[in-house]
């Protein structure tokens, strides 16, 4: 690998967002027919230097090279007619245009195409659908789709192209496994055509399976490159958060009998069917299942988001009103949905104000007021509660790391003292210093008496916290993994079977 | 990997038209029902050429309002653009006596791409949001208008131009078809095929839909954004002078006021407030909808006095109409998505 | 070397650290002392004179409330076109109930009382016509209240057969003359209504969530709060503001007609805007609002005292708009965009050349130079 | 009656200014009654300034009548859009010891004196027998356009005139209530023709805006029945004087703004210098050489300013 001619080189590139120094001098080299792994932890940078690469934003200082020319920045109809492609983390598709039109858009606008044919669109798109195996509708509009297929959307999108480099933003997070699989394959096949493929992802695992290189970022800085053979899972863990990771099985052995939490035969046609189980006191239930398996929307459920037809949900003996998140809430259930941007946080307010959001009656008097000083009060507790790193607490939600978002998301529930907290996928995401915090926050917790009802698809991170693990499969409960079960290998072989 | 079959209703979905075009073809139907029953006398060829009469100018303004309201924007200047535009054209074609049919067509086209270059500006340039914008446009230019151009009535029209404003392409039952109603046509004709054709038309709807996405795969934004509201500165100024031509006066103080209306129009017709959606199709039954309640109130017999109440209850149902079919395509997009996860 | 020189500067940034603080707000208010001092300049016996301030101040509450009712719904993402239309209704109610009243024989006092509490009513009603709109049918505002600004104005001409109602009672008259301490009665009610809403967005439960709905209305849901309820809240509030508005326009014009201030409506988004709110909702600068709506009267009423035509205002007003929002949105655009739109697009191939400015291969020289950022595709 | 004298200290005022306060900056209308400002401006020794706001909406009015008040002009005559809408400021404007008169406001309470160029009913009336002599014997269905259904004289207009017929015409009837053109050639235009279409034996049209008759003639025009249909209506030579002579339309009558303005300042002179202004005083002006007091109100006086212009005499009025 080493011998193949570099394709794309950065060098020096600093790139600075306001007071936030995302880039520091950072340099990266890629080469025909590698895949190479930019693996770093949330806002370490990989997705600036990407946007970089493709033009997208301009670097403060440094040079790109590429093709044999330097230059300071790219633009993107420059980087995309060099055969540079991204599947962007936000995928950046166009939701009131069809697949077909998705597909085709860059390579019109690289092509500086004036007229478009529909026709020709569709029957791009239909090749490169057969070459990965997929079945979408061209001319269905992108906005009907589910989030995966939006994700193959974008692949297609990005492979549809005359691609030399391809960069795939965290591409498998939307994915099933067995759609990761092919995406795997085509990977291979495009690294044996010479084109060049970088990576980012935070599953290790993924990180060793797939690249030939890796590259690792830490604040903006490269720390660490090297064929992947030079790396243990210990060293890019290090490299990753500069410390060891910590994802021992520590579970509690304080769990009362009382049942808290009683869910009994819900079912939602076409979503999921007679799903029952009971969580108690101090219990953290791991709920897991391939993606689109209905997991999610069992926890929509039990959230009130989507109504449930039949069946009963229970928190301390008192029903909860189908489709009503308020009953939901005043039972004492504490949802953390799986889209922190958009359903966790509000991007732009004051940090305190997120942090109030949920409890915001209980902070008013009865006429409505609010009581400022009890709002100081408990915003400061939660900040100190959660070790959440923010310089004032009128600052907007936007300046924190991704990490410390979502532990605001979990603060904000945390103030409703809520019985139950249901987590849908808290850690994606979220790099591994602040994932070790958050599962640590979910044992303090539980040992407080709180149930907790854990949604992921992370089988160690499953494994870590959760008493019991429940695997849904086609909206059906199918398997219960008691305590003394709980595996890595054992969650894994019953959720995929 | 995910198999999506297409479902019966979505072919039922297609039918409705993806902007609704179907069920406002379905309202017309219903008010011309109506008119029957209640007035069959008047529901005559010739109310047809009225409706077409009394649709041209809005449906000219209209256009350039698409434009804006695809890309994500929203305009409240056209109307002060549309009326500068024509009425300056006409004082200057009375100051250095030029007597023209087609040259004023062209000249107020041009000045109102002038005009729409200060939104332009401030919009891809200033990255103001689009109301704001065209809330300072408007003002700056009503103002300069009347201020610096003029303020009287003009109530006769260089004599070639009043011909092009009288001259009539044919006459249904009594009514006159002016000859007007071709270049309009023409231009939406055009303007549909530049939106679904070119790249440059998809690229609004691109911008509407997703701008950073847009920016990301390529597309100059500013510099289609920059065209765009040239572009609906010069149909404004055109429809602007459509407007003086078929009326046989000039006056300043015209147009302005009627923003609210047109925009109705464009959204009636399935143009989404929100951006990268909308039909020159879908605006033309939008604004014949609405051509054809004004000219069916006295048809019908509903007593003056009601007449805005009567426009007000048909508005509420085309914009609660199309509201519920945009929440019923939110919700196959879940059923959608059910159907792969079973 | 006296203290002086010393003390001026720590005061100086002193004034400039409140103002920072104030952020936009406090740029009006340094706005509005420079349209003060400029007007006093140029018309010094009049443009400050008690009776001219006094004029200012006639002019303004029921201009700057009916802003303030755009504020509150932009603040929760949306916007109400229905206001002037919701206050002309609201005033008929107040005076097709109070004259009734009075001819019935009930004495003037209690038929105000009454009217008023009838307009609050009437324009809460609106509001909650808006909200159901567009919390339970999901309408966009705009569009909704574009279409109830038309219902509303219909009915109220179709009601009254277009002719205004006379013999208000003198309570409500005497909002539109009287003053206390040489100010309006009316100024000193917008000053309590700024109070108030400005508490009601800021201190209440309430107005928090109309800022959180504002600001994510998905977030929202799923924060557990009932955004339709809020929603109804939000319009019926701003409907609320609307009557009172109304009353205030029905005392100062001693008549209530269903198309008065229909030059209103842009003129109250304009205020709005200008005060810094967000039309795309999570900010709510009441203060801002009625700071903004007296700089926009003080303008006016300047050119008004010099008999510069109406028509410049109009443009001064445009420019006022936009020039405040442009310099706070950033400098620099503008010649980046000039420069962006002078440029030509690269010929087919040569992409990256022009990409890159001053393109040079890497082997003849080893260590490019900076290079000038011109022609990039950058937004 | 008993006539009326300056009821503030006004006369004491030094100022030798009057503002003229009118609907709308610019446009054919208010453009006349400046020529007749300055005209009477140059003949006494008074500045007269005119103002108005940049649309014609009651509530810029107010904002202008009170802008001017600190100014302290000797006299202000306003000419309101809305008569009843300015009752507030005009008091304040006279307690602030100015000279108040008003023009198309007849009844207002807070004014010193209103002339009016005529009483609005017998001009409603008027233009009945106008249209009535021209439907001939058989008479016929009409309808009445206004500028808006709001405009308080349009709307008197159409009262003088449904009561004039009922009592002297009773083979003229109305169609229903009026039709709003707002103010909009293009829409009178578009309402006369469903008009013709849903009334086959509609027999005339009364407009009210000035632009009424303009668009209203033209589809009779088009429709070919400029013979069938009578087309009578306030407007101006120059705006109407085309369709005069093209036969769209049969007569226009109107009032000429000049002398109107003319009138007010006079009223206001004479208030200034202390005198009355009663039943029969002579302003020596065209039509208000004996102006007549209201029976309703004591400060409103009635002119006889109407003119009626056809195709024959229309080059006499050069505006
Ligand atoms: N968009 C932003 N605007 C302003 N400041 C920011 C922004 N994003 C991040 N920061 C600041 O930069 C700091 C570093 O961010 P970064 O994402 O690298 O944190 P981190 O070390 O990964 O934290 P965590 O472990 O919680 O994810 C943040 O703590 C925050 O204060
Ligand atoms: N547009 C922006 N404005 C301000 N700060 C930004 C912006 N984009 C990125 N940042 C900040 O720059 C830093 C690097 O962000 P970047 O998105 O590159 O991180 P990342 O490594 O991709 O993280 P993740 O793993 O969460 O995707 C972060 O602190 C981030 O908050
Ligand atoms: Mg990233
Ligand atoms: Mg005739």
């Amino acid at each position: 690998m080493t011998d193949n001619p570099v394709v794309l080189r950065a060098r020096g590139i600093d790139k600075s967002y306001g007071g936030v120094h995302a880039l520091a001098d950072a340099d990266l080299e890629i080469r025909a027919g590698e895949v190479h792994c930019l693996a770093g932890a949330n806002g370490s940078g990989k997705s600036t230097l990407i946007k970089i690469l493709s033009g997208v934003e301009a670097p403060d200082r440094g040079e790109i090279e590429i093709a044999g020319t330097v230059t300071s920045k790219l633009s993107v109809v420059g980087s995309i007619s060099h055969g540079i492609q991204v599947i962007y983390q936000d995928l950046s598709l166009f939701p009131n245009l069809t697949v077909a039109e998705n597909v085709a858009m860059t390579t019109r606008v690289a092509g500086r195409a004036r007229i478009i044919s529909i026709t020709a669109a569709r029957e791009l798109t239909l090749t490169v659908m057969k070459r990965l195996e997929l079945d979408i509708d061209p001319d269905a509009l992108l906005e009907e789709l589910s989030v995966a297929q939006r994700q193959l959307v974008a692949i297609c999108r990005a492979i549809a192209n005359d691609v030399r480099v391809l960069f795939m933003d965290e591409p498998t997070t939307a994915l099933t496994w067995n759609e990761v699989g092919t995406l795997f394959q085509v990977v291979s096949a495009l690294k044996a055509d010479g084109v060049a493929i970088v990576f980012v992802s935070h599953k290790t695992e993924e990180v060793f399976a797939l690249s030939d290189r890796i590259t690792v970022l830490r604040n903006g800085k490269v720390v660490a490159v090297g064929g992947v053979a030079e790396f243990d899972r210990d060293s890019l863990v290090e490299a990753l958060i500069g410390r060891q990771e910590l994802e021992e099985r520590i579970v509690s052995s304080d769990v009362h009998d009382s049942p808290v939490l009683e869910v009994n035969s819900i079912s939602a046609p076409g979503l999921f069917a007679e799903i029952s189980f009971t969580a108690h006191a101090g219990e953290i239930i791991g709920l897991t299942g391939l993606m689109g398996s209905g997991r999610s929307e069992v926890a929509d459920a039990i959230f009130g988001i989507i109504p449930f037809t039949s069946g009963r949900v229970a928190v301390d003996g008192h029903d909860i009103r189908s489709g009503d998140v308020a009953s939901a809430i005043s039972a004492g259930i504490a949802y953390v949905p799986s889209d922190r941007l958009t359903q966790g946080i509000f991007l732009d307010q004051a940090i305190s104000r997120n942090l109030v959001a949920s409890s915001i009656s209980s902070l008013a008097n009865k006429l409505g007021w609010l009581r400022p000083k009890a709002i100081r009060a408990g915003v400061d507790k939660l900040i100190d509660e959660l070790s959440l790193k923010v310089g004032s607490p009128d600052d907007p939600v936007s300046s924190l790391s991704g990490g410390n978002q979502q532990r605001v998301v979990i603060g904000k529930w945390l103030a409703t003292n809520p019985r139950v907290l249901v987590l849908n996928g808290p850690t994606v995401g979220v790099d591994i210093g602040s994932k070790a915090a958050i599962l640590q926050i979910l044992r303090e917790k539980a040992a407080q008496g709180i149930t907790v009802l854990l949604i992921s698809d992370d089988v160690p991170e499953l494994v870590s916290v959760c008493h019991r693990v429940l695997v849904v499969r086609r909206g059906r409960l199918v398997d219960e993994i008691a305590s003394q079960n709980v595996t890595v290998e054992a969650v894994r072989e019953r959720s995929i079977a | 990997m995910s198999v999506l079959t297409r479902t019966p209703q979505f072919h039922i979905a297609r039918l409705r038209g993806r902007n609704n075009e179907g069920v406002l073809l379905g309202i017309i139907a219903l008010l011309l029902l109506l008119i029957a029953m209640f007035s069959p006398g008047t529901l005559s060829p010739a109310m047809f050429a009225d409706i077409l009469r009394s649709s041209v100018v809005n449906m000219a303004l209209a256009l350039g309002v698409l434009l804006i309201i695809i890309s994500g924007g929203i305009d409240v200047s056209f109307t002060a653009i549309a009326i500068f535009a024509a009425y300056s054209t006409v004082v200057l074609m009375r100051s250095i006596g030029l007597d023209n049919g087609i040259l004023p067509f062209l000249a107020a086209a041009v000045i109102g791409a002038l005009l729409g270059i200060i939104n332009a500006v401030l919009v891809a340039g200033f990255k103001l949001q689009t109301l704001i914008a065209t809330l300072g446009s408007q003002g700056i230019v009503r103002g300069a208008l009347l201020a610096f151009v003029g303020s009287v009535y003009i109530s006769s029209l260089p004599s070639a131009l009043a011909q092009i404003g009288d001259a009539r392409l044919t006459t249904i039952g009594g009514s006159a078809v002016s000859v007007l109603v071709i270049p309009v046509i023409l231009l939406a004709v055009g303007l549909a095929v530049v939106l679904r054709k070119t790249m440059f038309g998809r690229s609004i709807y691109a911008i509407g839909g997703a701008p950073e996405s847009a920016r990301r795969a390529g597309i100059r934004v500013g510099r289609v954004q920059t065209v765009i509201y040239i572009a609906a500165g010069a149909l404004s100024g055109f429809a602007g002078m459509v407007h003086v031509a078929l009326v046989g006066h000039a006056s300043p103080f015209e147009l302005v006021g009627t923003e609210l209306t047109v925009i109705a129009a464009v959204v009636i017709g399935g143009a989404s407030d929100a951006g990268g959606r909308g039909s020159v199709q879908g605006v033309a039954l939008g604004v014949v909808l609405l051509a054809l309640i004004q000219n069916s109130l006295v048809r019908l017999g509903v007593p003056g006095f009601w007449h805005t109440a009567v426009v007000g209850v048909v508005i509420l149902l085309g914009v609660a109409i199309q509201a519920q079919s945009r929440r019923r395509r939110s919700k196959r997009s879940t059923i959608l998505e059910s159907a792969v996860t079973a | 070397m006296s203290s002086a020189s010393t003390v001026a500067p720590s005061f100086l940034a002193r004034v400039r650290r409140t103002l920072d603080a104030a952020g936009h707000t406090g740029n009006l208010g340094l706005l509005l002392a420079g349209v003060i001092i400029v007007f006093s300049l140029l018309n010094p016996s009049i443009f400050a004179s008690p009776l001219n301030l006094q004029s200012i101040a006639y002019a303004v509450p029921e201009i700057a409330l009916l802003a303030l009712a755009i504020a509150v719904t932009m603040s929760s993402g949306g916007i109400d076109l229905s206001i002037v239309a919701t206050a002309n209704l609201s005033a008929l109610g107040a005076a097709s109930v109070s004259i009734a009243l009075m001819a019935g024989g009930v004495p003037g006092d209690a038929a105000a009382a009454t009217g008023i509490a009838v307009a609050l009513t009437v324009g809460v009603g609106c509001g909650l016509i808006n909200g159901l709109l567009v919390a339970k049918l999901r309408i966009a505002p705009i569009l909704a209240t574009l279409a109830t600004m038309t219902l509303f104005s219909g009915f109220a001409v179709a009601v009254t057969r277009g002719t205004p109602l006379y013999g208000l009672p003198d309570a409500i008259l005497a909002l539109g003359v009287q003053t206390v301490a040489i100010i309006p009665v009316s100024f000193w009610l917008l000053i309590l209504a700024v109070v108030v809403i400005w508490a009601v967005m800021n201190r209440t439960g309430l107005g928090l969530r109309i800022i959180l709905v504002g600001a994510s209305p998905e977030a929202a849901d799923y924060t557990g709060i009932r955004r339709s309820r809020v929603l109804l809240s939000t319009y019926a509030l701003s409907g609320a503001i609307a009557a009172l508005a109304g009353i205030l326009m029905s005392a100062r014009s001693a008549s209530a007609t269903a198309e008065y201030g229909s030059s209103y409506l842009l003129l109250a988004i304009t205020i709005a805007v200008l005060g810094g709110t967000n039309p795309l909702g999570g900010r709510a600068p009441i203060v801002g609002v009625g700071v903004a709506a007296i700089v926009l009267q003080a303008i006016s009423s300047g050119f008004n005292g010099l008999h510069i035509s109406p028509y410049i205002y109009q443009i001064l007003q445009g420019l006022i708009l936009v020039v405040v929002l442009v310099v706070e949105v950033r400098r620099g655009r503008l010649t980046k965009w000039i420069t962006r739109m002078m440029s030509r697009p690269p010929a087919d191939g040569a992409a990256l050349a022009a990409s890159t400015g001053a393109a040079t291969p890497l082997k003849e020289q080893p260590t490019p130079k900076p290079l000038t950022q011109g022609s990039h595709e950058h937004d | 009656s008993a006539g009326i004298g300056a009821t503030t200290d006004g006369a004491t005022s030094t100022s030798t200014s009057m503002t003229n306060i009118v609907k709308l900056s610019g446009g054919d209308w208010f453009n006349r009654m400046e020529t007749g400002n300055q005209e009477w401006a140059a003949e006494n020794d008074f500045t007269v300034n005119q103002t108005a706001g940049d649309d014609s909406s009651p509530e810029k009015q107010i904002a202008i009548i009170s802008d001017t008040i600190p100014q302290k002009p000797a006299a202000i005559t306003v000419v309101p859009n809305a008569p009843e809408s300015i009752e507030a400021v005009l008091k304040r404007a006279r307690d602030a010891g100015i000279i108040v008169v008003t023009h198309e406001a007849a009844g207002i309470v807070n004014t010193d004196a209103d002339i009016e160029a005529f009483d609005d009913e017998a001009y409603g009336a008027h233009q009945m027998d106008l249209l009535a002599s021209c439907m001939g014997d058989a008479g016929g269905t009409y309808a009445h356009f206004v500028g808006g259904l709001t405009v308080t004289s349009h709307n008197n207009w159409v009262k003088g005139a449904e009561d004039q017929a009922s009592s002297e015409y009773p083979k003229v009837k109305s169609i229903g209530d009026p039709i709003s053109s707002d103010e909009s050639a293009d829409t009178a235009y578009q309402r006369t023709k469903e008009l013709l279409a849903t009334y086959p034996d509609l027999r005339g049209i009364l407009g009210a805006a000035s632009t009424d008759v303009v668009g209203a003639g033209r589809a009779v025009a088009e429709a070919g029945k400029e013979d069938s249909v009578c087309v009578i209506g306030t407007s101006l030579p120059s705006t109407a004087g085309d369709a005069l002579k093209t036969g769209a339309v049969d007569t226009i009558t109107f009032w000429d703004p000049a002398l109107a303005g003319k009138a007010m300042l006079t009223i206001a002179k004479k208030l200034l210098a202390g005198e009355e202004i009663v039943d029969g005083t002579d302003l020596d002006i065209p039509g208000y050489e004996k102006i007549t007091q209201s029976p309703d109100s004591a400060t409103t006086f009635f002119g006889t300013a109407w003119v009626d212009v056809t195709a024959e005499n229309a080059a006499d009025y050069p505006f």
